[in-house]
């Protein structure tokens, strides 16, 4: 049981995802550990989008500030910024779908080493629904799951090939865990770089899947 | 040509029946069809598909109608919030068909634009590609998704003029304009109607020719998960 | 050749043309004849879209009001109404191919008995292009015909079949010309009624289409 | 990210290629990207494809460019306003791809959104559907129509902020929403870019992740059918 490895928090873990951004890139984040990343892109010039209708999304409010108009994806409230522009779905997914989303940051259940994603079910346990998940994976230009490398009970989510239902098939370029920071390659996951603390043959031995 | 009404319930008159498939608006609570929701569980529908994102939760938005069981369908994205509706759903009790959120947004405006299908990489390689046609362009494979076309729509928005003409607020935009768009009859309902000539043609989110019926009322507009941070934070 | 027979000018088949429309309808009203249709819509509450981005069309500006950023799909300068809204040419077409415009009023080189259209092309010597036509008569509901009976030759262009490339196959429902109004039915057409001086017999020998 | 350059041809730098295919807004001589096909002319690219829904007329819009043969093929609906253009359409000069209008614009629309193709009863039994994929829905039949996707667009807004959020002005708007969705690089000319922050989020026709470089600059905008009334008809 590799769990008492040590490496990264949520928060260092959200700081490195947040180094995959690119001054100027409209970028989508899933919740959990992703929502974090927007602490961590510093001067970067980051426009986030909430699929639900928003480019530009802004702090949670001040308390007493909250909009019941204005929620993120999550449902959480939220504000705007200067730079914001609302819109419909339909008009939401249409820049999700076409690729305009630079890169989507997205939580996980599960991660293949062919970039196969899983994280939107488990077979008779918990049906919750894919919502966006789907088409930002299959549309955005670049996936980067940010998840804990392990399960509860130790065992790696990074596998050799998926054992829940889908979300999207060969998507993941890039995952960043707990541990270090993989890459989806032909033949593989290629290392990146191990979390601080970890060694590269921890890293090996806490993943079920090839790594070339 | 009337289009407003005095209340829900008048606002629905004639267009509700057993077995009916309705569209609506909104997002989680947010921008949801609440005041018309109500009324259609007061009429006691019955047999009824709902294509909406969400199905609210236990005690509001669609979710009163789970409560009743008047409802036999759900098409969404995304049921976690109800636990009513995850009970019936695994008991078997009511259908889901789980369509992803911009799969189903793109169903919506595509029935409402004389679309009956169209292409997307959405979902391909998962279970939602199972059963649906397979077509490749440029090298790439796409499944066919089809339009929505809804007996009825119910939609939520901010303004109204009397023809109909719709102002959206902030995100409360979301499914509202595509659920519009699919249904046979639309019936809208929002917090004020203005007198025709009050809004900015160039700032009018969904022109009247969508919109049939037209209520205004007061709206609880709950918030399902109130996130704030303190103002020392600042 | 019939060319002697009296009937409808003009403004006539435009206010016979305007009777086909009723209170609450939008409506999409083709160059030449159809446009003076506005002229007679009388009380009833009438819609126009103009499918270059328009619900609530107004009339021509006064002189020195003109706008370039308002124009009609004809390209002429127009003026909006309380009641207008804008939208882009996708919306307005979804809004026309969807089934929302009640009826288009249209213009046409000639029609057949079964309700084909051609009004867009003559091959080898006139090219403009569909326009929206083609759109319009898939997507509308009611497609209705206003028309000179017969061309410049004094021949019909009530047609058995067209001889012009097709705008839209079996799409139209009524043809209003200056001899009459003809309904497009199982079996071919039917007269609705006989312009002002025209007898049913005149009607018959100016069409070379069934009647029924 | 600096999205503001000083003139057309700064903007264009580097976009421009022989062949390339560019999606250019506006209906008529209205909303259409003016500057920057001056610019585009004065570049001298060659062999071009333009998706348009006019070719404006012999001296203004895309007809500058016919008349320096930069254009080897329009996709357009309507061309009845320019000679020139006909003439080397008759003579076989140049190619001209008829879209209906609707369906013109559909297609700039999917290409934005990632749909490569769609159905649509609009042109079917007409030359339009010759060749095309028939495919029935409910009884009915459609053809497959295939989503744009241009190397370049060219758009005409009224205002800008400095991040790309778009206003456009009455029917100005018509083909440059869909037309900026669907190109690889979108660059806009307006009449005006004030500062982030004072466009309403809920006024914004088109939002800025579609638009990659933008240029301010005085527009002719040439009227092309100057109709009016008297005064005393009112």
């Amino acid at each position: 049981m590799p769990a008492q490895i040590k490496g990264w928090d949520r928060n260092q873990m959200a700081a490195r995802a947040a180094e995959e951004l690119e001054d100027g890139w409209y970028v989508n984040l899933g919740i959990g550990i992703p929502t974090l990343v927007a602490n961590y892109v510093g001067d970067k010039d980051i426009t986030l989008q909430s699929e639900n209708g928003m480019l530009g999304m802004g702090p949670f409010p001040f308390e007493g500030d909250e909009d019941p108009d204005l929620i993120n994806a999550g449902k959480q409230t939220i504000t705007e910024l200067k730079r914001t522009a609302y819109f419909d779905s339909a008009t939401s997914f249409g820049m999700i779908r076409g690729g305009k989303i630079a890169a989507a940051i997205l939580g996980a259940m599960e991660v293949s080493e062919n970039g196969d994603l899983a994280n939107w079910m488990i077979p008779g346990k918990l049906v919750k629904g894919m919502g966006g998940a789907m088409d930002l994976v299959a549309g955005v230009g670049r996936v980067i799951v940010v998840m804990d490398h392990t399960n509860k009970h130790g065992e790696s989510k990074v596998l050799q090939s998926c054992t829940l239902p889908l979300t999207g098939q060969g998507v993941v370029n890039r995952i960043i865990t707990n541990l270090g920071v993989l890459d989806v390659v032909e033949g593989g996951l290629r290392i990146v770089e191990c979390a601080d603390g970890v060694t590269e043959d921890e890293l090996r031995a806490a993943t079920l899947a090839t790594i070339v | 040509m009337k289009k407003v009404y005095g209340s829900a319930s008048e606002a629905l008159d004639g267009l509700l029946f057993d077995g009916m498939f309705i569209a609506a608006g909104g997002v989680g609570l947010c921008g949801i069809p609440e005041l018309l929701l109500s009324a259609i569980k007061d009429a006691g529908t019955k047999d009824m598909t709902f294509a909406s994102n969400n199905a609210g939760v236990d005690d509001f938005g669609i979710g009163i109608l789970l409560q009743t069981r008047q409802v036999k369908k759900m098409i969404s994205s995304y049921v976690g919030e109800n636990a009513e509706f995850m009970r019936q759903y695994l008991s078997g009790e009511l259908e889901l068909e789980f369509n992803p959120q911009g799969t189903l947004a793109e169903r919506m405006r595509a029935g409402g634009c004389g679309i009956p299908g169209f292409y997307t990489k959405t979902g391909v390689g998962t279970v939602i590609a199972e059963g649906k046609e397979h077509k490749d362009f440029n090298g790439q494979t796409y499944i066919l998704e089809e339009g929505i076309f809804a007996d009825l729509s119910i939609v939520k928005a901010w303004k109204a003029d009397e023809t109909g003409n719709l102002v959206f607020r902030k995100t409360a935009r979301n499914f509202n304009p595509p659920a519009a768009m699919c249904g046979k009859v639309c019936v809208v309902e929002v917090e004020e109607i203005v007198p025709t000539g009050s809004l900015d043609p160039d700032h009018i989110h969904l022109p009247g020719i969508y919109v049939h019926r037209i209520i205004q009322g007061t709206h609880e507009k709950r918030i399902e998960q109130r996130t704030t941070r303190k103002r020392e934070d600042a």
